[in-house]
């Protein structure tokens, strides 16, 4: 047994519409994404910073 | 429904939405772990009878034709239209049946007569990374 | 004046083929985007360890 | 080249990449900044023979129908077919016509018969965030 499925002038609108709801759905994962990467950066920032911060002040503690 | 291709632009744009959003998949996930079953959760809008050659099929996203079902499941006939809950349906799909593929997949609800009456969004056969779970 | 755009069947596909064209585009850029975020986390998790051994070491010879 | 609706599925789909990518478009950067004007490069592939009322248009992504072009310049005529250097052209977009939003635009050269003959790869009018020019 197989499901009907009749093609009809109206099947390409059907598969761009599901196309389309796919495609919103993708785009607004990849703003998502794009989103984490930009506060993702700015973290590895904040945090390539602090090691620095604590390496020179390590560095300063040894010799004084 | 039938276009002949002799119609003005606008009647294409108008028919869109009538028809293709009567069936709403819900809870659909983003990422479906490969091996396992998995539930299509979908609700029928309020004016939408369903009928008994009704079924839903995955689609990989980009399908041109319905019959380009990757697999497909009888939709559920509710035992009672008018009692609420009936409106709430769903479906089982096995694993074995399932895409092996980490692509774009959809579910669709065809009606007995080949009308699609309803698209989800897509979701992939794949773990999601252990690194996503990090939060920042 | 205005350019001509005829109405024929023909254009669903068009439009169907433009959005293939773009949701291919976008699928692949979530792709890499998705990508550069393990990336981006495995780089989070080296540097907060790495600081928090500094750390450690550094209260080690404040100590000792 | 009408779809009368009567036609096999199988036809929908071997139609496909015929005529749709006689035009190629190159070179479109995934940001162009806000503001500035832009130039749309592409290729005129072997075959296809440019006539004076062929336009490229920027239509936003999911477009239905040829007439919801954004803006639109008329492609260039080649001075010499023959010549190699003539299937390489570049038409463009004053800034004042360009979208104002983030959304998603593409480029489609559209024939005088209102053919569409390519279609781009997907571009924003936006600023590349300065926190993406890290490297990894």
């Amino acid at each position: 047994i197989t499901p009907l499925s009749i093609y009809t002038g109206d099947e390409s609108m059907a598969s761009h519409f599901a196309l389309v709801t796919a495609y919103e759905d993708i785009k607004k994962r990849l703003k998502d994404s794009e989103k984490e990467n930009s506060l993702l950066k700015k973290r590895i920032r904040f945090l390539e910073e602090k090691l620095l911060e604590t390496r020179l002040s390590e560095d300063a503690s040894s010799v004084g | 429904m039938e276009e002949t291709g002799e119609e003005p632009p606008t009647s294409a744009v108008l028919l869109d939405h009538c028809h293709f959003s009567q069936i709403i998949f819900n809870n659909v996930e983003k990422f479906y772990i490969p091996g396992g079953d998995i539930t299509c959760h979908y609700t029928l809008t309020q004016h939408f009878i369903p009928r008994r050659k009704d079924w839903i099929g995955i689609f990989r996203v980009g399908w041109k034709t319905t019959r380009e079902y990757y697999t497909f499941m009888w939709a559920t006939l509710p035992a009672d239209l008018n009692s609420k809950s009936s409106l709430q349906q769903q479906v089982q799909f096995k694993a074995y049946y399932l895409p092996k593929d980490d692509e774009y997949y959809q579910f669709c609800y065809v009606d007995q007569d080949g009308v699609v009456r309803g698209a989800s969004v897509p979701f992939q056969f794949r773990p999601e990374s252990e690194e996503d779970i990090l939060v920042v």
